[in-house]
Protein backbone atom coordinates (compact mmCIF):
# COMPACT_ATOMS: atom_id res chain seq x y z
CA UNK A 1 0.00 0.00 0.00
CA UNK A 2 1.58 3.09 -1.11
CA UNK A 3 0.21 5.37 2.02
CA UNK A 4 1.30 3.04 4.16
CA UNK A 5 4.59 5.02 5.20
CA UNK A 6 3.24 8.56 6.40
CA UNK A 7 0.52 6.21 8.09
CA UNK A 8 3.69 4.56 10.00
CA UNK A 9 4.90 7.87 11.06
CA UNK A 10 2.12 9.09 12.21
CA UNK A 11 1.29 5.80 14.64
CA UNK A 12 4.88 6.34 15.37
CA UNK A 13 4.73 9.56 16.68
CA UNK A 14 1.51 9.14 18.50
CA UNK A 15 3.12 6.41 20.28
CA UNK A 16 6.20 8.23 21.16
CA UNK A 17 8.37 6.23 19.12
CA UNK A 18 9.73 8.78 17.40
CA UNK A 19 10.08 12.41 18.13
CA UNK A 20 7.82 14.53 15.73
CA UNK A 21 10.37 17.04 16.48
CA UNK A 22 12.79 15.93 14.73
CA UNK A 23 10.36 14.82 11.50
CA UNK A 24 10.92 16.82 8.70
CA UNK A 25 7.58 17.15 7.79
CA UNK A 26 8.23 18.99 4.14
CA UNK A 27 10.74 16.25 3.02
CA UNK A 28 8.45 13.26 4.00
CA UNK A 29 5.30 14.57 2.65
CA UNK A 30 7.38 16.18 -0.63
CA UNK A 31 8.84 12.53 -1.18
CA UNK A 32 5.31 10.98 -0.79
CA UNK A 33 3.35 13.42 -3.24
CA UNK A 34 6.43 13.06 -5.80
CA UNK A 35 5.73 8.78 -5.67
CA UNK A 36 2.40 9.79 -6.28
CA UNK A 37 3.13 12.05 -9.14
CA UNK A 38 5.08 9.18 -11.13
CA UNK A 39 1.76 7.21 -10.94
CA UNK A 40 0.08 7.69 -14.14
CA UNK A 41 -3.09 9.18 -12.30
CA UNK A 42 -3.53 11.35 -9.33
CA UNK A 43 -5.87 9.31 -6.63
CA UNK A 44 -7.73 12.00 -4.80
CA UNK A 45 -7.84 9.78 -1.85
CA UNK A 46 -4.42 9.61 -1.09
CA UNK A 47 -3.42 12.58 -1.84
CA UNK A 48 -6.02 13.74 0.68
CA UNK A 49 -4.55 11.43 3.35
CA UNK A 50 -1.42 12.35 2.96
CA UNK A 51 -2.66 16.32 3.39
CA UNK A 52 -4.22 14.59 6.40
CA UNK A 53 -1.12 13.10 8.04
CA UNK A 54 1.36 16.13 7.42
CA UNK A 55 -1.49 18.58 8.97
CA UNK A 56 -1.18 15.88 12.01
CA UNK A 57 2.18 15.90 12.28
CA UNK A 58 2.65 19.48 11.85
CA UNK A 59 -0.03 20.00 14.65
CA UNK A 60 2.29 17.87 16.75
CA UNK A 61 5.43 19.57 16.15
CA UNK A 62 3.84 23.20 16.75
CA UNK A 63 2.12 22.21 19.56
CA UNK A 64 5.75 21.39 21.20
CA UNK A 65 7.21 24.20 19.87
CA UNK A 66 4.57 26.23 21.26
CA UNK A 67 4.72 24.65 24.53
CA UNK A 68 8.60 24.75 24.85
CA UNK A 69 8.05 28.10 24.30
CA UNK A 70 5.42 28.30 26.82
CA UNK A 71 7.69 26.26 29.93
CA UNK A 72 10.38 29.20 29.55
CA UNK A 73 8.17 32.18 30.65
CA UNK A 74 6.89 30.22 33.42
CA UNK A 75 10.24 29.36 34.93
CA UNK A 76 11.49 33.02 33.94
CA UNK A 77 8.04 34.00 35.93
CA UNK A 78 8.51 32.38 38.52
CA UNK A 79 11.94 32.84 38.69
CA UNK A 80 12.44 29.58 41.02
CA UNK A 81 11.04 26.07 40.31
CA UNK A 82 7.41 25.36 41.29
CA UNK A 83 7.12 24.37 45.21
CA UNK A 84 6.30 20.66 44.33
CA UNK A 85 9.75 19.58 43.07
CA UNK A 86 11.48 20.82 46.48
CA UNK A 87 10.00 19.08 49.14
CA UNK A 88 10.53 15.37 47.63
CA UNK A 89 11.74 14.76 43.71
CA UNK A 90 9.48 11.54 43.13
CA UNK A 91 11.74 9.31 40.31
CA UNK A 92 9.52 6.67 39.61
CA UNK A 93 5.59 7.95 39.34
CA UNK A 94 3.28 4.29 39.92
CA UNK A 95 0.40 3.43 37.40
CA UNK A 96 -2.09 4.70 40.35
CA UNK A 97 -4.37 1.36 40.85
CA UNK A 98 -7.95 1.94 40.76
CA UNK A 99 -10.48 0.03 42.91
CA UNK A 100 -11.83 -3.14 41.13
CA UNK A 101 -15.44 -2.81 39.46
CA UNK A 102 -17.05 -4.51 37.15
CA UNK A 103 -16.57 -3.63 34.04
CA UNK A 104 -18.79 -5.60 31.76
CA UNK A 105 -21.03 -4.51 28.79
CA UNK A 106 -23.66 -6.30 28.04
CA UNK A 107 -24.90 -7.08 23.92
CA UNK A 108 -27.37 -4.62 22.36
CA UNK A 109 -30.84 -5.99 21.79
CA UNK A 110 -32.38 -6.14 18.92
CA UNK A 111 -35.85 -3.70 20.02
CA UNK A 112 -32.97 -1.58 21.29
CA UNK A 113 -31.11 -1.90 17.43
CA UNK A 114 -34.72 -1.01 16.37
CA UNK A 115 -35.30 1.67 18.14
CA UNK A 116 -32.16 3.53 17.33
CA UNK A 117 -33.36 3.08 13.64
CA UNK A 118 -36.56 5.20 14.32
CA UNK A 119 -34.72 7.92 16.27
CA UNK A 120 -32.19 7.90 12.71
CA UNK A 121 -35.31 7.91 10.58
CA UNK A 122 -36.63 10.67 12.77
CA UNK A 123 -33.32 12.63 12.97
CA UNK A 124 -33.01 12.09 9.35
CA UNK A 125 -36.25 13.75 8.84
CA UNK A 126 -35.95 16.83 10.74
CA UNK A 127 -32.49 17.52 9.08
CA UNK A 128 -34.42 17.40 5.74
CA UNK A 129 -36.95 19.77 6.83
CA UNK A 130 -33.99 22.37 7.83
CA UNK A 131 -31.78 21.96 4.52
CA UNK A 132 -35.17 22.70 2.81
CA UNK A 133 -35.94 25.85 5.10
CA UNK A 134 -32.46 27.25 4.47
CA UNK A 135 -33.36 26.24 0.57
CA UNK A 136 -29.77 23.97 0.16
CA UNK A 137 -28.43 21.38 1.16
CA UNK A 138 -25.37 20.53 3.00
CA UNK A 139 -22.79 18.79 1.05
CA UNK A 140 -21.46 15.40 2.96
CA UNK A 141 -17.89 14.59 2.16
CA UNK A 142 -18.58 11.68 -0.14
CA UNK A 143 -21.27 14.54 -1.92
CA UNK A 144 -17.94 16.45 -2.41
CA UNK A 145 -15.44 13.60 -3.61
CA UNK A 146 -18.12 12.39 -5.84
CA UNK A 147 -18.30 16.13 -7.45
CA UNK A 148 -14.65 15.53 -7.75
CA UNK A 149 -14.34 12.14 -9.20
CA UNK A 150 -16.51 13.47 -12.62
CA UNK A 151 -14.13 15.83 -13.45
CA UNK A 152 -10.66 14.99 -14.99
CA UNK A 153 -9.08 16.67 -12.18
CA UNK A 154 -5.79 16.92 -13.75
CA UNK A 155 -7.40 19.09 -16.54
CA UNK A 156 -9.07 21.35 -14.08
CA UNK A 157 -5.54 22.11 -12.53
CA UNK A 158 -4.10 22.64 -15.95
CA UNK A 159 -7.00 25.09 -16.52
CA UNK A 160 -7.03 26.90 -13.06
CA UNK A 161 -3.36 27.74 -13.79
CA UNK A 162 -3.45 29.13 -17.32
CA UNK A 163 -6.64 31.24 -15.77
CA UNK A 164 -4.25 32.59 -12.65
CA UNK A 165 -1.51 33.36 -15.28
CA UNK A 166 -3.46 35.57 -17.33
CA UNK A 167 -4.62 37.71 -14.18
CA UNK A 168 -1.17 37.38 -13.05
CA UNK A 169 -0.34 39.44 -15.59
CA UNK A 170 -2.72 42.31 -14.52
CA UNK A 171 -2.29 41.81 -10.49
CA UNK A 172 -0.36 40.35 -8.20
CA UNK A 173 -3.23 38.82 -5.81
CA UNK A 174 -6.46 37.16 -6.70
CA UNK A 175 -8.83 36.94 -3.92
CA UNK A 176 -10.53 33.21 -4.32
CA UNK A 177 -13.92 34.42 -4.20
CA UNK A 178 -13.57 36.07 -7.66
CA UNK A 179 -12.58 32.60 -9.01
CA UNK A 180 -16.22 30.82 -7.96
CA UNK A 181 -18.62 31.39 -10.60
CA UNK A 182 -21.48 30.14 -8.76
CA UNK A 183 -21.40 30.25 -4.94
CA UNK A 184 -22.99 26.66 -4.73
CA UNK A 185 -20.84 24.37 -2.46
CA UNK A 186 -19.93 22.18 -5.33
CA UNK A 187 -18.44 25.18 -7.61
CA UNK A 188 -16.90 26.68 -4.26
CA UNK A 189 -15.35 23.16 -3.57
CA UNK A 190 -14.47 22.69 -7.84
CA UNK A 191 -12.51 26.07 -7.49
CA UNK A 192 -11.09 25.14 -4.40
CA UNK A 193 -9.16 21.48 -5.11
CA UNK A 194 -6.99 22.53 -7.98
CA UNK A 195 -5.85 25.45 -5.75
CA UNK A 196 -4.93 23.18 -3.10
CA UNK A 197 -2.62 21.03 -5.51
CA UNK A 198 -1.18 24.18 -6.84
CA UNK A 199 -0.04 25.31 -3.61
CA UNK A 200 0.97 21.41 -3.18
CA UNK A 201 3.32 21.65 -6.12
CA UNK A 202 4.51 24.95 -5.41
CA UNK A 203 2.90 26.90 -7.92
CA UNK A 204 1.20 29.01 -6.10
CA UNK A 205 0.73 30.38 -2.65
CA UNK A 206 -2.31 30.79 -0.66
CA UNK A 207 -3.28 33.10 2.09
CA UNK A 208 -6.23 32.81 4.51
CA UNK A 209 -5.70 36.05 7.14
CA UNK A 210 -8.94 34.44 9.31
CA UNK A 211 -10.60 31.42 9.64
CA UNK A 212 -13.66 31.43 7.02
CA UNK A 213 -12.11 34.56 5.66
CA UNK A 214 -11.53 34.88 2.08
CA UNK A 215 -8.11 32.90 0.48
CA UNK A 216 -5.52 35.19 -1.60
CA UNK A 217 -4.08 33.81 -4.14
CA UNK A 218 -0.36 34.84 -5.37
CA UNK A 219 2.07 33.45 -7.70
CA UNK A 220 5.40 31.82 -6.65
CA UNK B 1 -8.65 -13.38 52.85
CA UNK B 2 -10.11 -17.17 52.19
CA UNK B 3 -9.50 -18.43 48.61
CA UNK B 4 -12.90 -18.93 48.29
CA UNK B 5 -13.55 -15.09 48.39
CA UNK B 6 -10.51 -14.42 46.04
CA UNK B 7 -12.87 -16.76 44.11
CA UNK B 8 -15.67 -15.24 44.33
CA UNK B 9 -13.79 -11.75 43.78
CA UNK B 10 -12.19 -12.82 40.93
CA UNK B 11 -15.53 -14.10 39.41
CA UNK B 12 -16.90 -10.44 40.22
CA UNK B 13 -14.17 -8.30 38.35
CA UNK B 14 -13.77 -10.42 35.41
CA UNK B 15 -17.12 -9.42 33.87
CA UNK B 16 -16.86 -13.04 32.43
CA UNK B 17 -17.23 -16.71 32.33
CA UNK B 18 -13.79 -17.97 33.99
CA UNK B 19 -12.30 -21.21 33.97
CA UNK B 20 -11.15 -23.74 36.57
CA UNK B 21 -7.38 -23.87 35.42
CA UNK B 22 -7.27 -19.78 35.35
CA UNK B 23 -8.67 -19.55 38.76
CA UNK B 24 -6.28 -22.06 39.99
CA UNK B 25 -3.35 -20.23 38.83
CA UNK B 26 -4.75 -16.98 40.60
CA UNK B 27 -5.02 -19.08 43.82
CA UNK B 28 -2.21 -21.32 43.51
CA UNK B 29 -4.03 -24.48 43.77
CA UNK B 30 -5.06 -27.31 42.07
CA UNK B 31 -8.03 -26.77 39.93
CA UNK B 32 -9.66 -29.55 41.48
CA UNK B 33 -9.94 -27.76 44.50
CA UNK B 34 -10.57 -24.94 43.07
CA UNK B 35 -13.37 -26.87 41.75
CA UNK B 36 -14.89 -27.95 44.60
CA UNK B 37 -14.31 -24.51 46.69
CA UNK B 38 -16.49 -23.13 43.21
CA UNK B 39 -18.98 -25.68 44.15
CA UNK B 40 -19.53 -24.77 47.86
CA UNK B 41 -19.59 -21.02 46.94
CA UNK B 42 -22.79 -22.06 44.37
CA UNK B 43 -24.46 -23.57 46.84
CA UNK B 44 -23.91 -20.58 49.46
CA UNK B 45 -24.74 -18.30 46.62
CA UNK B 46 -28.46 -19.97 46.54
CA UNK B 47 -28.58 -19.68 50.62
CA UNK B 48 -28.23 -16.25 50.47
CA UNK B 49 -30.64 -13.66 49.84
CA UNK B 50 -29.49 -12.28 46.89
CA UNK B 51 -30.10 -10.91 43.26
CA UNK B 52 -26.53 -12.39 42.03
CA UNK B 53 -25.61 -15.96 41.43
CA UNK B 54 -22.85 -17.85 40.23
CA UNK B 55 -23.56 -20.51 37.50
CA UNK B 56 -21.58 -23.17 35.96
CA UNK B 57 -21.95 -23.00 32.41
CA UNK B 58 -19.45 -25.66 30.12
CA UNK B 59 -16.63 -26.30 32.75
CA UNK B 60 -16.87 -22.69 33.55
CA UNK B 61 -18.05 -20.03 35.74
CA UNK B 62 -19.51 -17.25 36.10
CA UNK B 63 -21.41 -14.41 38.22
CA UNK B 64 -24.49 -13.03 36.93
CA UNK B 65 -27.39 -11.41 37.62
CA UNK B 66 -30.16 -14.02 38.32
CA UNK B 67 -32.37 -14.26 34.98
CA UNK B 68 -35.51 -13.06 37.37
CA UNK B 69 -33.80 -9.66 38.01
CA UNK B 70 -32.10 -9.34 34.31
CA UNK B 71 -34.90 -7.51 31.92
CA UNK B 72 -35.48 -4.97 35.34
CA UNK B 73 -31.71 -3.96 35.39
CA UNK B 74 -30.79 -4.48 31.44
CA UNK B 75 -31.60 -0.63 31.25
CA UNK B 76 -28.59 0.37 33.43
CA UNK B 77 -25.52 -2.12 32.06
CA UNK B 78 -23.48 -0.39 29.92
CA UNK B 79 -24.18 -1.77 26.27
CA UNK B 80 -21.47 -2.77 23.90
CA UNK B 81 -21.93 -0.15 21.57
CA UNK B 82 -22.80 4.14 22.14
CA UNK B 83 -25.92 5.50 20.76
CA UNK B 84 -24.53 7.02 17.93
CA UNK B 85 -22.62 3.57 16.63
CA UNK B 86 -25.93 1.46 17.30
CA UNK B 87 -28.15 4.10 15.46
CA UNK B 88 -25.48 3.62 11.99
CA UNK B 89 -25.93 0.09 12.25
CA UNK B 90 -29.35 0.03 12.47
CA UNK B 91 -29.34 2.19 9.22
CA UNK B 92 -27.47 -0.63 7.73
CA UNK B 93 -28.76 -3.51 8.64
CA UNK B 94 -32.42 -1.95 6.96
CA UNK B 95 -30.98 -0.74 3.97
CA UNK B 96 -28.44 -3.15 3.21
CA UNK B 97 -26.83 -3.86 0.91
CA UNK B 98 -25.71 0.08 0.92
CA UNK B 99 -23.27 2.06 -0.09
CA UNK B 100 -21.36 3.63 2.71
CA UNK B 101 -22.32 7.11 0.51
CA UNK B 102 -25.55 6.76 1.13
CA UNK B 103 -25.38 5.75 5.00
CA UNK B 104 -22.86 8.79 5.55
CA UNK B 105 -25.85 10.85 3.97
CA UNK B 106 -28.00 9.78 6.31
CA UNK B 107 -25.77 9.63 9.03
CA UNK B 108 -23.70 12.71 8.57
CA UNK B 109 -19.49 12.18 8.25
CA UNK B 110 -19.39 10.58 11.78
CA UNK B 111 -20.75 7.59 10.22
CA UNK B 112 -16.77 6.57 8.91
CA UNK B 113 -15.69 6.02 12.21
CA UNK B 114 -18.76 4.41 13.10
CA UNK B 115 -18.54 1.75 9.80
CA UNK B 116 -14.74 1.25 10.95
CA UNK B 117 -15.52 0.45 14.47
CA UNK B 118 -18.58 -2.07 13.22
CA UNK B 119 -16.21 -3.88 10.60
CA UNK B 120 -13.76 -4.65 13.42
CA UNK B 121 -16.19 -6.01 15.52
CA UNK B 122 -17.34 -8.28 12.21
CA UNK B 123 -21.34 -7.43 12.66
CA UNK B 124 -21.18 -5.38 8.85
CA UNK B 125 -18.36 -6.01 5.94
CA UNK B 126 -17.32 -4.30 3.00
CA UNK B 127 -16.43 -4.20 -0.46
CA UNK B 128 -14.87 -1.53 -2.56
CA UNK B 129 -17.89 -0.24 -4.87
CA UNK B 130 -16.72 2.34 -7.17
CA UNK B 131 -15.38 5.07 -5.06
CA UNK B 132 -16.78 4.29 -2.08
CA UNK B 133 -17.51 0.93 -0.34
CA UNK B 134 -20.51 -1.24 -0.72
CA UNK B 135 -21.93 -2.43 2.60
CA UNK B 136 -23.80 -5.50 4.44
CA UNK B 137 -24.15 -7.56 7.48
CA UNK B 138 -22.57 -10.13 8.47
CA UNK B 139 -23.26 -14.26 9.87
CA UNK B 140 -22.30 -12.55 13.70
CA UNK B 141 -24.96 -9.41 13.17
CA UNK B 142 -27.44 -12.68 12.78
CA UNK B 143 -26.09 -14.23 15.21
CA UNK B 144 -25.75 -11.12 17.87
CA UNK B 145 -28.99 -10.21 17.19
CA UNK B 146 -30.58 -13.85 17.24
CA UNK B 147 -32.19 -13.55 13.99
CA UNK B 148 -33.20 -16.75 12.10
CA UNK B 149 -32.71 -15.81 8.89
CA UNK B 150 -29.86 -13.39 6.41
CA UNK B 151 -32.33 -12.31 3.92
CA UNK B 152 -31.86 -8.88 3.66
CA UNK B 153 -35.35 -8.81 2.60
CA UNK B 154 -37.22 -10.74 5.49
CA UNK B 155 -34.61 -8.95 8.09
CA UNK B 156 -35.95 -6.05 6.71
CA UNK B 157 -39.83 -7.12 6.81
CA UNK B 158 -39.05 -8.18 10.48
CA UNK B 159 -37.56 -4.97 11.59
CA UNK B 160 -40.66 -3.77 10.30
CA UNK B 161 -42.63 -5.88 11.98
CA UNK B 162 -40.56 -5.26 15.72
CA UNK B 163 -41.41 -1.30 14.79
CA UNK B 164 -44.53 -1.58 14.84
CA UNK B 165 -44.26 -3.27 17.80
CA UNK B 166 -45.86 -6.34 16.43
CA UNK B 167 -43.49 -9.06 17.67
CA UNK B 168 -40.66 -8.76 20.84
CA UNK B 169 -37.49 -9.63 19.56
CA UNK C 1 -38.55 -9.98 43.36
CA UNK C 2 -38.19 -7.38 45.87
CA UNK C 3 -36.53 -4.14 45.47
CA UNK C 4 -33.95 -4.25 47.87
CA UNK C 5 -31.99 -7.14 45.44
CA UNK C 6 -33.36 -5.03 42.08
CA UNK C 7 -30.42 -2.41 43.70
CA UNK C 8 -28.05 -4.52 44.38
CA UNK C 9 -28.72 -6.29 40.79
CA UNK C 10 -28.56 -2.63 39.41
CA UNK C 11 -25.21 -2.11 41.52
CA UNK C 12 -23.70 -5.24 40.10
CA UNK C 13 -24.98 -4.90 36.47
CA UNK C 14 -24.00 -0.97 36.04
CA UNK C 15 -20.20 -1.04 37.35
CA UNK C 16 -19.98 2.12 38.38
CA UNK C 17 -21.71 4.61 40.93
CA UNK C 18 -24.94 5.04 40.41
CA UNK C 19 -26.83 7.58 42.90
CA UNK C 20 -30.68 7.30 44.74
CA UNK C 21 -32.51 9.41 42.20
CA UNK C 22 -31.54 7.04 39.10
CA UNK C 23 -32.26 3.66 41.42
CA UNK C 24 -35.51 5.44 42.52
CA UNK C 25 -36.75 5.09 39.04
CA UNK C 26 -35.54 2.14 38.44
CA UNK C 27 -37.62 0.39 41.31
CA UNK C 28 -40.52 3.46 40.86
CA UNK C 29 -40.24 4.42 44.43
CA UNK C 30 -39.08 7.78 46.03
CA UNK C 31 -35.11 7.97 47.06
CA UNK C 32 -35.29 8.44 50.38
CA UNK C 33 -36.89 5.23 50.17
CA UNK C 34 -34.32 3.74 48.73
CA UNK C 35 -31.73 5.47 50.25
CA UNK C 36 -32.92 3.65 53.44
CA UNK C 37 -32.60 0.31 51.56
CA UNK C 38 -29.47 0.89 50.45
CA UNK C 39 -28.24 1.22 53.78
CA UNK C 40 -29.54 -1.87 55.00
CA UNK C 41 -28.06 -3.58 51.94
CA UNK C 42 -24.79 -1.86 52.82
CA UNK C 43 -24.92 -3.18 56.23
CA UNK C 44 -25.69 -7.07 55.35
CA UNK C 45 -22.99 -6.77 52.49
CA UNK C 46 -20.74 -5.97 56.00
CA UNK C 47 -21.64 -8.95 57.93
CA UNK C 48 -21.69 -11.57 55.03
CA UNK C 49 -18.68 -13.49 54.34
CA UNK C 50 -18.00 -12.01 50.89
CA UNK C 51 -14.76 -10.38 49.47
CA UNK C 52 -17.17 -7.85 47.57
CA UNK C 53 -18.35 -4.30 49.47
CA UNK C 54 -21.38 -1.57 48.52
CA UNK C 55 -19.99 1.61 48.99
CA UNK C 56 -21.40 5.17 49.46
CA UNK C 57 -19.07 7.52 47.71
CA UNK C 58 -20.26 11.00 47.79
CA UNK C 59 -23.87 10.55 47.51
CA UNK C 60 -23.37 7.85 45.28
CA UNK C 61 -23.45 4.04 45.41
CA UNK C 62 -21.20 1.45 44.13
CA UNK C 63 -20.09 -2.54 44.12
CA UNK C 64 -16.67 -3.32 44.33
CA UNK C 65 -14.01 -5.81 45.70
CA UNK C 66 -13.13 -4.97 48.90
CA UNK C 67 -9.33 -3.20 48.97
CA UNK C 68 -8.12 -6.49 50.51
CA UNK C 69 -9.01 -8.68 47.51
CA UNK C 70 -8.12 -5.87 44.83
CA UNK C 71 -4.71 -6.54 44.59
CA UNK C 72 -5.05 -10.42 44.27
CA UNK C 73 -7.65 -10.70 41.66
CA UNK C 74 -6.62 -6.96 39.35
CA UNK C 75 -4.63 -9.53 37.24
CA UNK C 76 -7.97 -11.08 35.78
CA UNK C 77 -9.69 -7.56 35.65
CA UNK C 78 -10.37 -6.02 32.54
CA UNK C 79 -8.11 -2.82 32.47
CA UNK C 80 -10.04 0.60 31.66
CA UNK C 81 -6.51 1.75 30.85
CA UNK C 82 -2.90 1.01 30.43
CA UNK C 83 -0.21 1.76 32.86
CA UNK C 84 1.42 4.22 31.20
CA UNK C 85 -1.50 6.59 31.11
CA UNK C 86 -2.47 5.83 34.98
CA UNK C 87 1.25 6.71 35.19
CA UNK C 88 0.71 10.14 33.60
CA UNK C 89 -2.26 10.41 35.97
CA UNK C 90 0.11 10.06 38.66
CA UNK C 91 1.71 12.97 37.37
CA UNK C 92 -0.92 14.94 37.01
CA UNK C 93 -2.31 14.01 40.31
CA UNK C 94 0.78 14.96 42.36
CA UNK C 95 1.69 18.13 40.41
CA UNK C 96 -1.48 19.23 40.05
CA UNK C 97 -2.22 22.12 39.06
CA UNK C 98 0.11 21.66 36.54
CA UNK C 99 0.41 22.62 32.70
CA UNK C 100 0.19 20.32 29.88
CA UNK C 101 3.82 21.43 28.87
CA UNK C 102 5.00 19.93 32.20
CA UNK C 103 3.45 17.17 31.87
CA UNK C 104 4.49 16.06 28.72
CA UNK C 105 8.15 17.61 29.76
CA UNK C 106 8.19 14.65 32.40
CA UNK C 107 6.17 11.61 30.36
CA UNK C 108 6.50 12.36 26.56
CA UNK C 109 4.48 13.25 23.61
CA UNK C 110 2.59 10.48 24.51
CA UNK C 111 1.36 12.38 27.06
CA UNK C 112 -0.71 14.22 25.01
CA UNK C 113 -2.88 11.22 23.98
CA UNK C 114 -3.30 10.11 27.31
CA UNK C 115 -4.51 13.57 28.66
CA UNK C 116 -7.59 13.19 25.77
CA UNK C 117 -8.18 9.93 27.36
CA UNK C 118 -8.18 11.03 30.95
CA UNK C 119 -10.69 14.10 30.57
CA UNK C 120 -12.91 12.47 28.76
CA UNK C 121 -13.44 9.66 31.12
CA UNK C 122 -13.65 12.71 33.81
CA UNK C 123 -10.67 11.62 36.00
CA UNK C 124 -9.15 15.30 35.34
CA UNK C 125 -10.23 18.74 33.91
CA UNK C 126 -8.35 21.74 31.94
CA UNK C 127 -8.76 24.96 31.62
CA UNK C 128 -6.89 27.35 28.88
CA UNK C 129 -3.69 28.56 30.30
CA UNK C 130 -1.73 30.79 27.98
CA UNK C 131 -0.51 28.35 24.91
CA UNK C 132 -1.05 25.68 27.25
CA UNK C 133 -3.79 23.63 29.20
CA UNK C 134 -3.60 23.71 33.50
CA UNK C 135 -4.36 20.20 34.22
CA UNK C 136 -5.97 19.44 38.38
CA UNK C 137 -8.03 16.08 38.93
CA UNK C 138 -11.63 15.94 39.72
CA UNK C 139 -14.27 14.47 42.26
CA UNK C 140 -14.57 11.65 39.63
CA UNK C 141 -10.61 11.16 40.06
CA UNK C 142 -10.72 10.95 43.71
CA UNK C 143 -14.06 8.55 43.96
CA UNK C 144 -12.65 6.16 41.18
CA UNK C 145 -9.52 5.62 43.25
CA UNK C 146 -11.79 5.58 46.57
CA UNK C 147 -9.67 7.83 48.14
CA UNK C 148 -10.83 9.61 51.45
CA UNK C 149 -9.62 13.41 50.79
CA UNK C 150 -9.00 15.78 47.81
CA UNK C 151 -6.64 17.52 49.43
CA UNK C 152 -3.53 17.64 46.82
CA UNK C 153 -1.35 17.61 49.74
CA UNK C 154 -2.92 14.60 51.04
CA UNK C 155 -3.29 13.17 47.52
CA UNK C 156 0.78 13.81 46.81
CA UNK C 157 1.81 11.99 50.22
CA UNK C 158 -0.44 9.58 49.00
CA UNK C 159 1.28 8.70 45.66
CA UNK C 160 4.71 9.02 47.69
CA UNK C 161 3.33 6.02 49.46
CA UNK C 162 2.01 3.70 46.50
CA UNK C 163 5.84 4.72 45.02
CA UNK C 164 7.41 3.36 47.66
CA UNK C 165 5.01 0.59 47.36
CA UNK C 166 3.61 1.12 51.46
CA UNK C 167 0.19 1.02 49.75
CA UNK C 168 -1.94 0.03 47.04
CA UNK C 169 -4.27 2.84 45.56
Amino acid sequence: MIDEPVEILVNLAKDGEIDPWNIDIVDVTDKFLKRLEEREQLDLWVSARTLLYASILLRMKSEVLVEEGDKGDEWDFFGFQPECFQDFQIETYPPLRPKIRRRSKRPVTLTELIDELKKAIDLREKREIRRMRRGRSRPTAEDTLRVIEQEDLENRIRAVMKKLKRIFKRQKKVVFSELVEERTPADIVQAYIPLLFLAIRKKIWLEQKELFGDIYIKSR
Amino acid sequence: MNDKEVLEAALFAAGEPLDAKELATLVGKPPEYVSELLKSLIEEYKTRETSLELVETGERYVMQVKPAYAEKVRSIAPREFETPVLRTLAVIAYHQPVTQAEVVSIRGNKAYSHVVALEERELIKSVPHRRTKMLTITPTFVEYFGIETNDPKLIRKMIEKVAKGQISA
